[in-house]
């Protein structure tokens, strides 16, 4: 089964209904741009990624979790490039059977993409008038 | 030889390109011996000696081998999310 | 603040895009009807609740979750009535600073919502044809 | 005294009702003692031993008192989400 994984320019954009046949606990997780970054107020964070590297450890990792929790299916979005505060830079959605190996998943991918896939944010920060 | 670098996020930033070339006399160096002529050529570039080295699109220990022909890139620390 | 609790008659539509300020991470969880029950094959659950209980006991969760956990918002939707098989029964969503505390939160809340919530389900077994 | 008992889920599809009422002579009585009346009127509820009992929309445990004012819910196993 392939695994949707997908690299884009800019925000991602507001996600279509989505599940799989078979799942009882479909999870979404979407990182948002916050309006800070170390204590600086900013505008966007530019993302820069590794793009053929981060491709295929994306596509490892959520691999590596649909078969060790045994989950259905799994999604993978990233943005590269501007992503301004309040939008959307990360999906990962889950379907799994019942929502232990669902949850344990998603904060096992989180965390070791934050780990070690080759994708860079870069803060903009805020100009400010004077 | 040269050995092209690719950079990214801070690292290309920094140095305001998106790849560097290195001339090393020899044909291959441990990635840790890359790091350092990489220093060395480039002072500017500050952080190198805590980012990684991937080799053909792989994450390499600081001994193994790097040559010329290899894509070589200088990955900082990661932040995607 | 108020937390929206919806018990709703039927199953949950579609979500809309939905966040809050400030939040760096969104998460969705959603309990959707699977095809067996207790390996029987079904066309539905049929779901009951004592309502006003419920309702109560849904809020009060989700404010305990909210402080204890420091989130920027949640919201809960749970279905009462049929709600036939690939068909969403609940929705929660959080959104939080970091992920660590929206994955956390979510885990206790669905946990302490299926030990002690009056919500009820009954599958609807499927008609075999002969 | 006319106890009103709501029931939800597997125990009103097995009473075929959503409450049911039971006469018992006193005018409080506590929470065991209800389900113990419960079980002796309406043998059919097979369930009652294992069902939690909410007064007033709160569980109570099996010494607190009810009265026949109260709003009284046997609540079996839940199963939301």
């Amino acid at each position: 089964m392939s695994i949707p994984v997908t690299i884009v320019d800019g925000p991602l954009s507001d996600a279509a209904p989505w599940s799989a046949p078979g799942a009882g606990a479909v999870l979404s997780f979407e990182g948002v741009v916050r309006p800070t970054e170390e204590g600086a107020d900013i505008d966007a964070l530019e993302y820069d990624a590794y793009r053929p590297m981060a491709q295929t450890m994306l596509e490892e990792l959520a691999r590596e979790m649909l078969e060790l929790h045994g989950l259905e299916a799994v999604t993978v979005e990233h943005a590269v490039g501007r992503v301004a505060v309040g939008q959307t830079s990360f999906r990962l959605r889950i379907a799994s059977q019942h929502r232990v190996e669902g949850l344990a998943a998603a904060a096992e991918f989180i965390s070791r993409m934050k780990d070690d896939i080759p994708l860079f944010k870069i803060p903009v920060v805020r100009e400010v008038m004077r | 030889m040269t050995y092209r670098v690719m950079l990214f996020g801070a690292e290309a930033a920094a140095a305001g390109e998106r790849s560097l070339d290195l001339e090393i006399p020899e044909g291959s160096v441990t990635a840790d011996e890359l790091k350092l002529h990489l220093s060395e050529a480039y002072p500017g570039l500050s952080g190198v000696p805590s980012c990684r080295v991937a080799v053909n699109q792989k994450f390499v220990g600081g001994d193994e081998i790097v040559t010329s022909d290899d894509e070589i890139a200088l990955v900082g620390p990661v932040s995607g999310g």
